[in-house]
């Protein structure tokens, strides 16, 4: 009796479970959490989502705890009632099934973001709009790399169930390099779901990285004497102009690209109480609290898509080259279309190093445009007209989103 | 590989055509707000703020504040 | 290739969604959402409901887009079990169907209003109880309204399946009366969902349109003498008594109408945690984070419900006509009841611009009471006094509503 | 019609016992409690906060203004 | 018609339905929440759960309102997708399915327990874990005593489906000894949910009494020397042994006892999310606005489980004893072991009073551990020093759960 | 009563066992950090704050005593 329990015990423990055939698998995952965990807190690299990811990694590898179990309903099907009498299931697991598989999480993150963004030096310079778009090229490189990797033979993002069509895949992949985390998460939800866990890790991991992939970059494409532009001041926005923009924005999404008013839809609805100002309990709990409770939930949700059979895989190598590509072509873009612009028109010239920031990540990408720019002359400072380039790059990869999401089930079907 | 070029094209074409209606429409709105609706001289509105305990904190340490510096 | 993408494209913009037959009706509510939104940020009109209502309004009626879709839970049904696989719907219709349907959010709410409400005037005061019960008469009449509405050839509440009988239709209607938002989302959740988005818009219009609609009526039933009546100051209410009422109100409630218990009970439930003074971590909880989230989801859900299908028709006219002449009723009877109880009791006379307070719409009425008031006498502050009627008319309306759940199912099968 | 009316008889009829009783019931729970339990005449205690970096706030807030004006 | 309906408004009302067979017992469970509010508010026992529980047992047991009916999901089955058109049910009966019967909340109340801790007295002084492993023996007594009190004829636990095996009552009821009520409510959520109202109530009022039940045990079981004992200074201890503490948890118990990783789980992510620094955001919400939110729900529903028929019980007497004896055990193991350790070796003396500490209740016990002491020297300050075994105390019994949800399944079956 | 028993053995078993192992790991880890990973005598950092109204009203309160006190 007391040996039968103990022999239970021991069938029970983590160290039987990964000595089980592919139990070795969890163990490396678990050690990746680990490694988030210590890029996130000794590193700093986006902590906000890579403790909660790390965390949420570990224990969704723990073998027989089923922490990322999907949920269960039991109950009795009456008619065209179910009556529930209990709920189960793991509990990152029903966080995932709740808030990520249906859209919600990323969604209400947006919603916060939105409540936290500023539009004002968008406004007061609308042109640098086009430098979120030229940066949004990133993704449709890396959606035709996809492509192109999937034709190696012997390797596939496809097979085995993994995804619905390779340009499920590749619209998720591509993704990366809109550089904004909530819109990838989204998206990949929507699209490869099996892919979520590598996508959010290289998204949010490169997005960490912009202090490091961008500088090289910006320096190669740009001569000193653009790095010292100066730029005009930026003139004021006027509260009205701010109230307005954002209900535009989205009644353009209405008219063109239906498919991106989830996300755009939640931005501006997050934006417009924070400016309008009347309903600032509102806006501060949808950035503060609200946001907060979701980044936590999601966070561990998207942990729990790195499960050993998915990630421990070749097409994780590929995904991360490939967010690396998008986010390099990305910055690339934005910086020529910046060189582009000036060369077109004298007046009101554009200092180049602000084109990287339409990657969005926001605000480091913009960070690093100032940075960068200080190196070269000490008092030219770029960081507000760094800004209107990086929230363009929000709209843009939501835009790219949208036709992302419209496309690719008609064609990948 | 075709469909994949497809989607490029008409991504970019959107997003760059999308932006760029945005740049027209953002000058537009500024000009005619800035025209027809200048912002009155008013003296910032104080920012509303969140009901809650936060308001009477600030109230309480302006309070000490002034009680403190009287004397 | 590239035009089958444009085409495909452009069948699913948003204009081509608006030429469709009908969509010219989604086209129309976002033009009325629009038009809340203005009215909550240029005026002011209970902006904390109406900016989330009109967004909620615009972006359910964006045409493809499906953001108010019903939740969809996709999985298997193995014996007593659903295993679940992945949860979709639009991202307000799954606010709606887990919080509106289900009647968690005004219930919440009302959790939040308790925490927030001082029935210290009520006690201090206790006969004020009777000017919250005359008020409620508007929700009575404009329930025979409805019903006699109804009569009108060719113009009918019920027909296409919109409600289950006239009955649940005048119940869902004349609780606009009662002029509680939470209330009458609760009520019309369970009685009549199809009119959820006419119903609280109409209430929470009138709401902010209290200090129009009442001053008038008030005036006209009053003599300048009477509105110059001067109230006994009000006297100290203990904390002990504080504590007891909400307990005693609930118990009531109880032994006389278990109905109205779910509505009654989380207000008392708010309110005693608040006055107990030993959790106030948890009713600072209930006012500000937990009631600002449900705020959002519900005012978002409450616009999903205004569908150009069911909101564009003459019946939302009869809506907003009840709604008015319940306002106005109760108003009147409020003032009357007021009067009345001078001519029978001279000692403790009560000022009968107080009476109109007992609408409820806290704390918009009892201030309109107090701005009349001071008209006439720049030192008669009626606010303290009116807040006894006012917070009374939440009871009231509670039992009133109470007595529509208990009643409306039975006569209305 | 004739359902209507029932209602709103028995509606009304409900909804002013229900507060006619709390009146009664009102006036009956505050005589007692005034009587035989009255209020101490403790010095009011202070406002329980919640647990959280607000209160530290006005501290720090407080603190600071005694470091400023004590010189 | 008029008789009708006042008939039919009378057979809706609470008297009517306490007079109904079984209704007695309603009232009863009324008067028990009245009862717990009193003590909550009066006595301020643990008022942050007992107000909850209190207010929830009697909005539960109100005739006729159904708050704690199951939710009912209402829709259409189309092959393997379920279109829900509403979800109905009590607001406190969908509390309980979503989050007590799935496990979410007591877990998320962890997280924020975890946010809360120090670790840092324990790892000054790690030799007091064994007190907390100590205290535990009270659970495993008490379970003891439940299969032996099953035994008497005409007793019984199981009976009538109110639990799958005597062992899953013994696992549930012995938890109470692990004097923690997520703990607690976890487990007993998992074992024997019939039982969950009445080990809560045991649980949280035994941890409110703790200052009543422990200080005589202590002060039976040691010398008047002993009790005077001082304990050296604790040492400093740095961030990084506080960061790699929580972690090191986690890692133990995934190696050897994966069942208990949901709880040391939630705890540790909640821990380091703290201790790391960087996310203080996310920390702080975990222990404010989300464990605020959840605790109300979380007690209403818990509240919801004292059902007159499953409550007013003899079994709910043999409940309550045995907690007793559970909490008197775990106090008595507690001492003794600090005396058997001061017997083995003699530098580093411990004093024994604060064994008693480990049987978690944080931070009451600790409390009692410093009270008792300065009883005797009032110089003698042992709070810090008792902080150690109590929050060891609390791994101590989500081990001992993670051995109980283990093992009761398997011989229970 | 058996399988009672069995799981109380077990239970307690495996309780100081966990502990007992934590004990001996907490002391090796703290002898560990101290001697190859010392704390830096850095100026503790100030802790970090919740984005959010909090910091602003203590900067505004901060303003405010200089603004009082400069004079
Ligand atoms: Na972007
Ligand atoms: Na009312
Ligand atoms: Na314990």
């Amino acid at each position: 009796m007391l040996s039968d329990s103990l022999v239970e015990l021991w069938r029970s423990t983590g160290i039987y479970g990964f000595l089980l055939p592919g139990g070795w698998g969890n163990f490396v995952m678990i050690a990746v959490g680990l490694l988030l965990l210590y890029l996130a807190i000794n590193k700093e690299f986006e902590p906000l989502l890579l403790v909660p990811i790390g965390f949420g990694c570990i224990l969704s590898n723990i073998p027989f705890a089923e922490i990322a179990a999907h949920t269960t309903l039991t109950g009795e099907m009456v008619d065209h009632a179910f009556h529930l009498h209990e709920v189960s299931g793991g509990f990152i697991g029903m966080f995932y099934d709740f808030g990520v598989s249906s859209g919600l999480f990323p969604l209400i993150i947006f919603m916060g973001v939105g409540a936290m963004t500023d539009f004002g030096p968008l406004l007061a310079n609308p042109k640098t709009l086009l430098l979120g778009a030229a940066a949004q090229f990133g993704i449709f490189i890396a959606l035709l790399g996809t492509v192109a990797l999937e034709m190696i033979p012997g390797f596939s993002f496809v097979e085995g169930g993994m995804a619905q069509s390779i340009l499920h895949v590749a619209g998720s992949i591509g993704i990366i390099g809109g550089a904004d985390g909530p819109t990838a998460i989204y998206v990949t939800s929507r699209l490869a779901p099996n892919y979520l866990g590598a996508i959010a890790v290289a998204a949010y991991s490169y997005m960490a990285l912009v202090p490091i992939i961008q500088p090289p970059i910006m320096k190669a494409l740009t001569t000193e004497h653009e790095r010292k532009i100066k730029m005009e001041q930026l003139r004021h926005v006027t509260k009205t102009e701010k109230i307005i923009f954002p209900v535009a924005v989205l009644f353009l999404c209405i008219l063109l690209l239906p498919s991106a008013t989830p996300l755009l839809g939640a931005l501006m609805f997050g934006n417009l109480c924070k400016q309008s100002g009347v309903v600032d309990r509102l806006s501060n709990t949808m950035e503060n609290a609200l946001m907060n409770i979701v980044t936590i939930m999601l966070g561990l949700s998207v942990g729990s898509k790195m499960q050993a059979e998915k990630f421990l895989n070749v097409t994780t190598l590929g995904i991360l080259a490939l967010g690396l590509i998008a986010f390099a072509i990305g910055t690339t873009m934005g910086v020529l279309l910046a060189k582009l612009m000036n060369a077109l028109s004298k007046k009101h010239p554009i200092n180049p190093l602000i084109g990287s920031a339409g990657v969005s990540a926001v605000p480091m990408a913009a960070r690093v445009s100032n940075k960068v720019g200080l190196e070269y002359d000490h008092e030219n400072f770029l960081l507000m007209h760094a800004m209107g380039p990086n929230v363009a790059g929000v709209i843009g990869s939501a835009v790219a989103a949208g036709v992302l999401l419209a496309l690719v089930p008609v064609f990948g079907a | 590989m075709g469909v994949g070029l497809t989607i490029t094209v008409v991504g970019m074409l959107v997003v760059f055509s999308f932006l760029a209606l945005l740049v027209v429409f953002s000058r537009l709105m500024s000009v005619i707000i800035v025209k027809f609706f200048p912002e009155a001289e008013e003296p910032e509105k104080p920012v509303r703020r969140t009901v809650g305990s936060a308001d009477t904190d600030v109230a309480v340490a302006i309070a000490a504040v002034k009680a403190f510096t009287k004397s």
